[in-house]
Protein backbone atom coordinates (compact mmCIF):
# COMPACT_ATOMS: atom_id res chain seq x y z
CA UNK A 1 0.00 0.00 0.00
CA UNK A 2 1.25 3.78 -0.95
CA UNK A 3 -0.42 6.88 0.93
CA UNK A 4 -1.47 9.25 -1.64
CA UNK A 5 -2.07 13.08 -0.19
CA UNK A 6 -3.66 15.74 -2.06
CA UNK A 7 -2.09 19.27 -1.15
CA UNK A 8 -3.29 23.24 -0.61
CA UNK A 9 -6.88 23.77 -2.38
CA UNK A 10 -7.45 20.01 -3.63
CA UNK A 11 -9.05 19.72 -0.13
CA UNK A 12 -9.48 15.88 -0.01
CA UNK A 13 -8.10 13.26 2.92
CA UNK A 14 -5.55 10.66 1.89
CA UNK A 15 -5.82 7.84 0.37
CA UNK A 16 -4.13 4.23 0.85
CA UNK A 17 -4.02 2.22 -2.64
CA UNK A 18 -2.08 -0.41 -3.92
CA UNK A 19 0.08 0.74 -6.50
CA UNK A 20 4.09 -0.63 -8.25
CA UNK A 21 4.68 2.67 -10.62
CA UNK A 22 2.99 5.93 -9.82
CA UNK A 23 1.09 4.61 -13.18
CA UNK A 24 -0.24 2.86 -10.92
CA UNK A 25 -1.50 5.42 -9.04
CA UNK A 26 -2.29 7.74 -12.18
CA UNK A 27 -4.69 4.81 -13.29
CA UNK A 28 -6.83 4.42 -9.99
CA UNK A 29 -6.83 8.36 -9.73
CA UNK A 30 -8.65 9.13 -12.73
CA UNK A 31 -11.39 6.98 -11.83
CA UNK A 32 -12.13 9.74 -9.35
CA UNK A 33 -13.59 12.54 -10.73
CA UNK A 34 -13.12 14.64 -7.52
CA UNK A 35 -9.61 14.00 -8.00
CA UNK A 36 -9.07 13.85 -11.70
CA UNK A 37 -9.64 17.38 -12.21
CA UNK A 38 -7.00 17.96 -10.85
CA UNK A 39 -4.16 15.48 -12.10
CA UNK A 40 -3.80 17.79 -15.56
CA UNK A 41 -2.34 20.55 -13.29
CA UNK A 42 -0.77 18.95 -10.45
CA UNK A 43 2.89 18.38 -9.98
CA UNK A 44 3.69 14.95 -7.90
CA UNK A 45 6.33 14.03 -5.27
CA UNK A 46 7.28 11.16 -3.86
CA UNK A 47 8.39 10.97 -0.07
CA UNK A 48 8.57 14.74 -0.71
CA UNK A 49 10.81 14.33 -3.93
CA UNK A 50 9.63 15.99 -6.66
CA UNK A 51 9.43 13.86 -9.77
CA UNK A 52 9.06 13.90 -13.44
CA UNK A 53 8.49 9.68 -14.30
CA UNK A 54 5.67 7.61 -14.25
CA UNK A 55 8.09 4.80 -14.52
CA UNK A 56 8.98 5.26 -10.51
CA UNK A 57 8.32 2.17 -8.27
CA UNK A 58 6.59 2.24 -5.34
CA UNK A 59 7.51 0.71 -2.09
CA UNK A 60 5.34 -0.44 0.71
CA UNK A 61 4.67 2.73 2.58
CA UNK A 62 5.72 5.15 0.43
CA UNK A 63 3.78 8.45 0.03
CA UNK A 64 3.05 10.27 -2.95
CA UNK A 65 1.85 13.68 -2.51
CA UNK A 66 -0.04 15.90 -5.48
CA UNK A 67 0.81 19.33 -5.53
CA UNK A 68 -1.78 21.71 -7.50
CA UNK A 69 -0.99 25.24 -8.68
CA UNK A 70 1.00 27.76 -6.45
CA UNK A 71 1.56 30.93 -6.04
CA UNK A 72 3.55 32.37 -2.87
CA UNK A 73 4.49 35.60 -2.21
CA UNK B 1 17.66 30.00 6.90
CA UNK B 2 14.08 29.48 6.17
CA UNK B 3 11.14 30.29 8.26
CA UNK B 4 8.04 30.26 7.92
CA UNK B 5 5.76 33.23 10.26
CA UNK B 6 2.01 32.70 11.18
CA UNK B 7 -0.19 35.91 10.03
CA UNK B 8 2.22 38.93 8.69
CA UNK B 9 6.07 38.93 8.60
CA UNK B 10 8.12 41.36 10.97
CA UNK B 11 9.58 43.08 7.79
CA UNK B 12 11.70 45.80 9.53
CA UNK B 13 12.91 43.19 11.95
CA UNK B 14 13.94 40.49 9.92
CA UNK B 15 15.88 42.90 7.46
CA UNK B 16 17.39 44.16 10.34
CA UNK B 17 18.01 40.98 12.16
CA UNK B 18 19.73 39.80 8.53
CA UNK B 19 22.13 43.00 7.82
CA UNK B 20 23.17 42.74 11.15
CA UNK B 21 24.02 38.97 10.63
CA UNK B 22 26.20 39.08 7.81
CA UNK B 23 26.88 42.58 7.16
CA UNK B 24 30.74 42.03 8.62
CA UNK B 25 31.57 38.98 6.57
CA UNK B 26 32.84 40.52 3.80
CA UNK B 27 29.55 40.41 1.37
CA UNK B 28 29.61 43.91 -0.84
CA UNK B 29 26.48 43.80 -1.75
CA UNK B 30 22.83 42.71 -0.30
CA UNK B 31 19.62 42.82 -2.03
CA UNK B 32 16.35 42.20 -0.80
CA UNK B 33 12.32 41.78 -2.27
CA UNK B 34 9.48 42.11 -0.36
CA UNK B 35 5.97 41.22 -1.18
CA UNK B 36 3.17 43.05 0.85
CA UNK B 37 -0.09 41.90 0.32
CA UNK B 38 -2.54 44.60 -2.13
CA UNK B 39 -5.76 45.60 -1.38
CA UNK B 40 -7.88 44.82 -4.80
CA UNK B 41 -10.50 43.24 -5.37
CA UNK B 42 -12.25 43.34 -2.09
CA UNK B 43 -10.18 40.79 -0.25
CA UNK B 44 -9.47 41.60 3.88
CA UNK B 45 -6.31 39.18 3.62
CA UNK B 46 -4.84 36.44 1.12
CA UNK B 47 -4.44 33.04 3.57
CA UNK B 48 -1.44 30.67 2.55
CA UNK B 49 -1.20 27.07 2.73
CA UNK B 50 2.69 25.79 2.56
CA UNK B 51 4.15 22.03 2.52
CA UNK B 52 7.01 22.36 4.05
CA UNK B 53 8.77 19.43 3.16
CA UNK B 54 8.76 19.82 -0.40
CA UNK B 55 10.05 23.77 0.03
CA UNK B 56 12.77 23.14 2.58
CA UNK B 57 14.16 20.76 -0.36
CA UNK B 58 13.37 23.59 -2.89
CA UNK B 59 15.00 26.59 -0.47
CA UNK B 60 18.04 23.82 -0.03
CA UNK B 61 18.31 23.77 -3.68
CA UNK B 62 18.40 26.97 -4.36
CA UNK B 63 20.55 27.80 -1.14
CA UNK B 64 23.67 25.48 -2.49
CA UNK B 65 23.37 27.47 -5.81
CA UNK B 66 23.85 30.66 -4.20
CA UNK B 67 26.79 29.43 -1.97
CA UNK B 68 28.64 27.74 -5.18
CA UNK B 69 28.32 31.49 -6.40
CA UNK B 70 29.76 32.58 -3.30
CA UNK B 71 26.49 34.31 -2.18
CA UNK B 72 23.94 33.47 1.12
CA UNK B 73 19.94 32.63 0.90
CA UNK B 74 17.64 33.71 3.75
CA UNK B 75 14.16 34.20 3.07
CA UNK B 76 10.61 34.51 5.54
CA UNK B 77 6.91 33.57 4.57
CA UNK B 78 3.80 33.45 6.01
CA UNK B 79 1.11 30.56 6.60
CA UNK B 80 -2.30 31.84 7.69
CA UNK B 81 -4.16 34.99 7.11
CA UNK B 82 -2.10 38.09 5.93
CA UNK B 83 -4.34 41.01 5.93
CA UNK B 84 -3.81 43.80 3.47
CA UNK B 85 -0.96 46.04 3.79
CA UNK B 86 0.58 43.51 5.65
CA UNK B 87 4.04 41.26 4.06
CA UNK B 88 3.75 37.34 3.63
CA UNK B 89 7.17 37.02 1.90
CA UNK B 90 10.81 38.27 2.20
CA UNK B 91 14.64 37.28 1.20
CA UNK B 92 17.65 38.75 1.18
CA UNK B 93 21.12 38.11 -0.85
CA UNK B 94 24.88 38.67 0.70
CA UNK B 95 27.21 38.10 -2.47
CA UNK B 96 31.19 39.61 -3.04
CA UNK B 97 29.84 40.61 -6.68
CA UNK B 98 26.29 42.59 -7.36
CA UNK B 99 25.96 41.13 -10.39
CA UNK B 100 25.16 37.66 -9.22
CA UNK B 101 23.37 39.54 -6.12
CA UNK B 102 21.05 41.05 -8.82
CA UNK B 103 20.93 38.18 -11.12
CA UNK B 104 19.83 35.50 -8.56
CA UNK B 105 17.42 38.20 -6.84
CA UNK B 106 15.57 38.25 -10.14
CA UNK B 107 15.90 34.36 -11.04
CA UNK B 108 15.01 33.22 -7.24
CA UNK B 109 11.44 35.31 -6.94
CA UNK B 110 10.54 34.12 -10.37
CA UNK B 111 11.51 30.60 -9.34
CA UNK B 112 9.55 30.99 -5.88
CA UNK B 113 6.29 32.61 -7.74
CA UNK B 114 6.70 29.20 -10.55
CA UNK B 115 7.68 26.45 -7.98
CA UNK B 116 7.26 27.23 -4.48
CA UNK B 117 4.27 24.66 -2.73
CA UNK B 118 2.57 27.68 -1.18
CA UNK B 119 -0.88 27.91 -1.91
CA UNK B 120 -2.91 31.54 -2.07
CA UNK B 121 -6.35 31.78 -1.04
CA UNK B 122 -8.38 35.44 -1.29
CA UNK B 123 -10.20 36.31 2.19
CA UNK B 124 -13.62 37.63 1.88
CA UNK B 125 -16.09 37.55 4.62
CA UNK B 126 -14.40 35.12 6.71
CA UNK B 127 -14.48 32.83 3.35
CA UNK B 128 -11.26 31.45 1.77
CA UNK B 129 -11.37 31.31 -1.67
CA UNK B 130 -8.92 29.59 -3.73
CA UNK B 131 -7.23 31.76 -5.96
CA UNK B 132 -7.03 29.40 -9.24
CA UNK B 133 -6.51 32.28 -11.13
CA UNK B 134 -3.33 33.42 -10.14
CA UNK B 135 -1.83 30.25 -9.33
CA UNK B 136 0.82 28.73 -12.17
CA UNK B 137 1.51 25.14 -12.17
CA UNK B 138 4.65 23.76 -11.18
CA UNK B 139 7.38 22.13 -13.10
CA UNK B 140 6.28 18.55 -14.18
CA UNK B 141 2.70 19.10 -13.57
CA UNK B 142 0.05 16.97 -15.07
CA UNK B 143 2.09 13.86 -14.91
CA UNK B 144 -0.57 11.38 -13.44
CA UNK B 145 -3.25 12.98 -16.36
CA UNK B 146 -0.50 11.27 -18.90
CA UNK B 147 -1.32 7.95 -20.64
CA UNK B 148 1.32 5.78 -18.91
CA UNK C 1 14.23 61.00 -1.96
CA UNK C 2 17.70 61.50 -1.91
CA UNK C 3 19.96 61.76 1.12
CA UNK C 4 23.46 62.28 1.97
CA UNK C 5 25.28 61.07 5.06
CA UNK C 6 28.71 61.91 6.27
CA UNK C 7 30.51 58.41 6.99
CA UNK C 8 28.22 55.22 6.90
CA UNK C 9 24.90 54.86 6.88
CA UNK C 10 22.44 53.48 9.40
CA UNK C 11 21.24 51.08 6.92
CA UNK C 12 18.68 49.12 9.67
CA UNK C 13 17.33 52.43 10.16
CA UNK C 14 16.83 52.96 6.60
CA UNK C 15 15.06 50.28 5.39
CA UNK C 16 13.05 50.19 8.71
CA UNK C 17 11.95 53.82 7.84
CA UNK C 18 11.62 53.48 3.75
CA UNK C 19 9.32 50.13 4.56
CA UNK C 20 7.14 52.04 7.33
CA UNK C 21 6.57 55.11 5.24
CA UNK C 22 5.12 53.15 1.88
CA UNK C 23 3.85 49.73 3.44
CA UNK C 24 0.28 50.76 3.56
CA UNK C 25 0.62 52.43 0.16
CA UNK C 26 -0.52 49.03 -2.25
CA UNK C 27 2.64 48.86 -3.45
CA UNK C 28 3.20 44.99 -3.68
CA UNK C 29 6.88 45.14 -4.04
CA UNK C 30 9.67 46.61 -2.39
CA UNK C 31 13.58 45.83 -3.65
CA UNK C 32 16.18 47.06 -1.60
CA UNK C 33 20.16 47.19 -2.83
CA UNK C 34 22.86 47.70 -0.12
CA UNK C 35 26.54 48.29 -1.39
CA UNK C 36 28.91 47.34 1.64
CA UNK C 37 32.69 48.45 1.90
CA UNK C 38 34.88 44.96 1.71
CA UNK C 39 37.88 44.27 2.80
CA UNK C 40 40.61 44.26 0.18
CA UNK C 41 43.65 45.34 -1.11
CA UNK C 42 44.77 46.25 2.68
CA UNK C 43 42.56 49.12 2.66
CA UNK C 44 41.21 50.78 5.74
CA UNK C 45 38.40 52.40 4.39
CA UNK C 46 36.97 53.83 1.35
CA UNK C 47 36.25 57.51 1.31
CA UNK C 48 33.79 59.59 -1.16
CA UNK C 49 33.26 62.95 -2.68
CA UNK C 50 29.83 63.73 -4.04
CA UNK C 51 28.77 66.57 -6.80
CA UNK C 52 25.15 67.00 -5.56
CA UNK C 53 24.15 69.28 -7.86
CA UNK C 54 24.18 66.82 -10.66
CA UNK C 55 23.23 63.77 -8.74
CA UNK C 56 20.22 65.32 -7.72
CA UNK C 57 19.76 65.57 -11.56
CA UNK C 58 20.49 61.97 -12.04
CA UNK C 59 18.22 61.05 -9.29
CA UNK C 60 15.28 62.97 -10.53
CA UNK C 61 15.18 61.82 -13.81
CA UNK C 62 15.65 57.97 -12.25
CA UNK C 63 12.36 58.96 -9.61
CA UNK C 64 10.07 60.19 -12.32
CA UNK C 65 11.05 57.12 -14.83
CA UNK C 66 10.05 55.23 -12.26
CA UNK C 67 7.40 57.16 -11.38
CA UNK C 68 5.82 57.04 -14.92
CA UNK C 69 5.50 52.93 -14.34
CA UNK C 70 3.94 53.26 -10.89
CA UNK C 71 6.83 53.07 -8.33
CA UNK C 72 8.49 55.00 -6.27
CA UNK C 73 12.60 55.18 -5.74
CA UNK C 74 14.69 56.17 -2.54
CA UNK C 75 18.60 56.04 -2.23
CA UNK C 76 20.78 57.44 0.62
CA UNK C 77 24.77 57.42 -0.34
CA UNK C 78 27.94 58.48 2.41
CA UNK C 79 30.22 61.30 1.52
CA UNK C 80 33.81 61.05 3.16
CA UNK C 81 35.42 58.29 5.06
CA UNK C 82 33.36 54.62 5.47
CA UNK C 83 34.92 52.05 6.86
CA UNK C 84 35.28 48.63 5.68
CA UNK C 85 32.43 46.29 6.68
CA UNK C 86 30.02 49.39 7.05
CA UNK C 87 27.80 50.49 4.03
CA UNK C 88 27.88 53.48 1.68
CA UNK C 89 25.19 52.90 -0.39
CA UNK C 90 21.15 52.06 -0.14
CA UNK C 91 18.54 52.07 -2.21
CA UNK C 92 14.80 51.48 -2.15
CA UNK C 93 12.05 50.63 -4.97
CA UNK C 94 8.35 50.23 -4.23
CA UNK C 95 6.05 48.78 -7.57
CA UNK C 96 2.61 47.40 -7.55
CA UNK C 97 4.09 44.58 -9.72
CA UNK C 98 7.31 42.73 -9.41
CA UNK C 99 8.36 42.99 -12.55
CA UNK C 100 8.86 46.89 -12.67
CA UNK C 101 10.49 46.26 -9.08
CA UNK C 102 13.49 43.99 -9.86
CA UNK C 103 14.10 45.08 -13.86
CA UNK C 104 14.19 48.87 -12.19
CA UNK C 105 16.42 47.37 -9.31
CA UNK C 106 18.97 45.84 -12.05
CA UNK C 107 18.55 49.09 -14.20
CA UNK C 108 18.83 51.88 -11.55
CA UNK C 109 22.00 50.08 -9.47
CA UNK C 110 23.96 49.66 -13.37
CA UNK C 111 23.56 53.54 -14.14
CA UNK C 112 24.55 54.48 -10.79
CA UNK C 113 27.76 52.67 -11.12
CA UNK C 114 28.39 54.29 -14.09
CA UNK C 115 26.96 57.70 -14.19
CA UNK C 116 26.31 59.17 -10.56
CA UNK C 117 28.97 61.74 -9.82
CA UNK C 118 30.49 59.99 -7.06
CA UNK C 119 34.03 59.94 -6.85
CA UNK C 120 35.78 56.70 -5.12
CA UNK C 121 39.26 56.34 -2.97
CA UNK C 122 41.00 54.05 -1.07
CA UNK C 123 42.28 55.41 2.62
CA UNK C 124 45.36 53.60 3.27
CA UNK C 125 47.69 54.71 6.39
CA UNK C 126 45.42 57.71 6.60
CA UNK C 127 46.08 58.40 2.97
CA UNK C 128 43.29 59.20 -0.04
CA UNK C 129 44.14 57.41 -3.01
CA UNK C 130 41.68 57.94 -6.03
CA UNK C 131 40.53 54.20 -7.33
CA UNK C 132 41.19 55.28 -10.65
CA UNK C 133 41.27 51.06 -11.59
CA UNK C 134 37.71 50.64 -9.94
CA UNK C 135 36.40 53.63 -11.87
CA UNK C 136 34.41 54.47 -15.24
CA UNK C 137 33.85 57.41 -17.00
CA UNK C 138 30.39 59.00 -17.56
CA UNK C 139 28.25 58.66 -20.50
CA UNK C 140 29.58 61.40 -23.14
CA UNK C 141 33.52 61.38 -21.44
CA UNK C 142 36.00 62.59 -24.12
CA UNK C 143 33.58 65.87 -25.10
CA UNK C 144 36.80 68.25 -24.45
CA UNK C 145 39.27 66.02 -25.93
CA UNK C 146 37.79 66.18 -29.17
CA UNK C 147 39.24 68.13 -32.33
CA UNK C 148 35.80 70.97 -31.86
CA UNK D 1 34.05 84.95 -18.49
CA UNK D 2 32.98 81.52 -17.67
CA UNK D 3 34.26 79.74 -14.60
CA UNK D 4 35.38 76.02 -15.16
CA UNK D 5 35.55 73.35 -11.95
CA UNK D 6 37.22 70.32 -11.79
CA UNK D 7 35.40 67.69 -9.73
CA UNK D 8 36.80 65.21 -7.72
CA UNK D 9 40.43 63.71 -8.04
CA UNK D 10 41.37 66.29 -10.69
CA UNK D 11 41.84 68.70 -7.58
CA UNK D 12 42.68 71.77 -9.59
CA UNK D 13 41.41 75.18 -7.98
CA UNK D 14 38.45 76.64 -10.74
CA UNK D 15 39.35 78.98 -13.37
CA UNK D 16 38.11 81.75 -15.32
CA UNK D 17 38.69 82.08 -19.05
CA UNK D 18 36.69 83.50 -22.05
CA UNK D 19 34.85 81.51 -23.97
CA UNK D 20 31.79 81.28 -26.12
CA UNK D 21 31.23 78.22 -26.99
CA UNK D 22 32.76 74.61 -25.22
CA UNK D 23 34.93 74.54 -28.23
CA UNK D 24 36.63 77.29 -26.39
CA UNK D 25 36.81 76.12 -23.21
CA UNK D 26 38.23 72.60 -24.82
CA UNK D 27 41.06 74.22 -26.67
CA UNK D 28 42.07 76.69 -23.65
CA UNK D 29 42.06 72.97 -21.53
CA UNK D 30 43.97 71.27 -23.78
CA UNK D 31 47.16 74.01 -23.29
CA UNK D 32 47.11 72.99 -19.57
CA UNK D 33 49.08 69.41 -19.55
CA UNK D 34 47.84 68.60 -15.10
CA UNK D 35 44.32 69.22 -17.24
CA UNK D 36 44.69 67.92 -20.77
CA UNK D 37 45.15 64.55 -19.20
CA UNK D 38 41.97 64.42 -17.84
CA UNK D 39 39.94 65.66 -20.86
CA UNK D 40 40.11 62.06 -22.94
CA UNK D 41 38.18 60.80 -19.59
CA UNK D 42 35.85 63.44 -18.59
CA UNK D 43 32.22 63.96 -19.31
CA UNK D 44 30.93 68.06 -19.55
CA UNK D 45 28.28 69.88 -17.43
CA UNK D 46 26.89 73.25 -18.33
CA UNK D 47 25.40 74.75 -15.01
CA UNK D 48 24.89 71.31 -13.65
CA UNK D 49 22.97 69.70 -16.54
CA UNK D 50 25.15 67.50 -18.58
CA UNK D 51 25.89 67.99 -22.19
CA UNK D 52 27.14 66.23 -25.32
CA UNK D 53 27.72 68.96 -28.06
CA UNK D 54 31.14 71.42 -27.82
CA UNK D 55 28.41 73.51 -30.53
CA UNK D 56 26.90 74.76 -26.54
CA UNK D 57 26.59 78.43 -26.28
CA UNK D 58 28.04 79.65 -23.32
CA UNK D 59 27.41 82.99 -21.57
CA UNK D 60 29.01 85.24 -19.08
CA UNK D 61 28.95 83.87 -15.54
CA UNK D 62 28.53 79.99 -16.98
CA UNK D 63 29.62 77.00 -15.07
CA UNK D 64 31.38 74.35 -17.08
CA UNK D 65 32.24 71.40 -15.26
CA UNK D 66 34.42 68.10 -15.47
CA UNK D 67 33.80 65.22 -14.11
CA UNK D 68 36.45 62.25 -14.56
CA UNK D 69 35.45 58.71 -13.86
CA UNK D 70 32.89 57.97 -11.44
CA UNK D 71 32.45 54.70 -8.89
CA UNK D 72 29.93 55.09 -6.43
CA UNK D 73 27.97 52.64 -4.29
Amino acid sequence: MVKVEFLGPIGKEPMEIEAKTLADVAARLKEDPEVAKWLEQSAVAVNDTMVKSLDIPLKEGDRVSLLPPVCGG
Amino acid sequence: MLKIYPGPLPVSELLSEWYGAHYDENYGAMVNFVGTIRDEGGIDALSFDIYLPVLQKWFDGWKAKLESKGALLMMAHSEGDVPVHTSSFACAIFSPKRRVALEMLDAFVEDFKANAPIWKYDVREGKRIYAADRSTPMDGSGLLAGDG
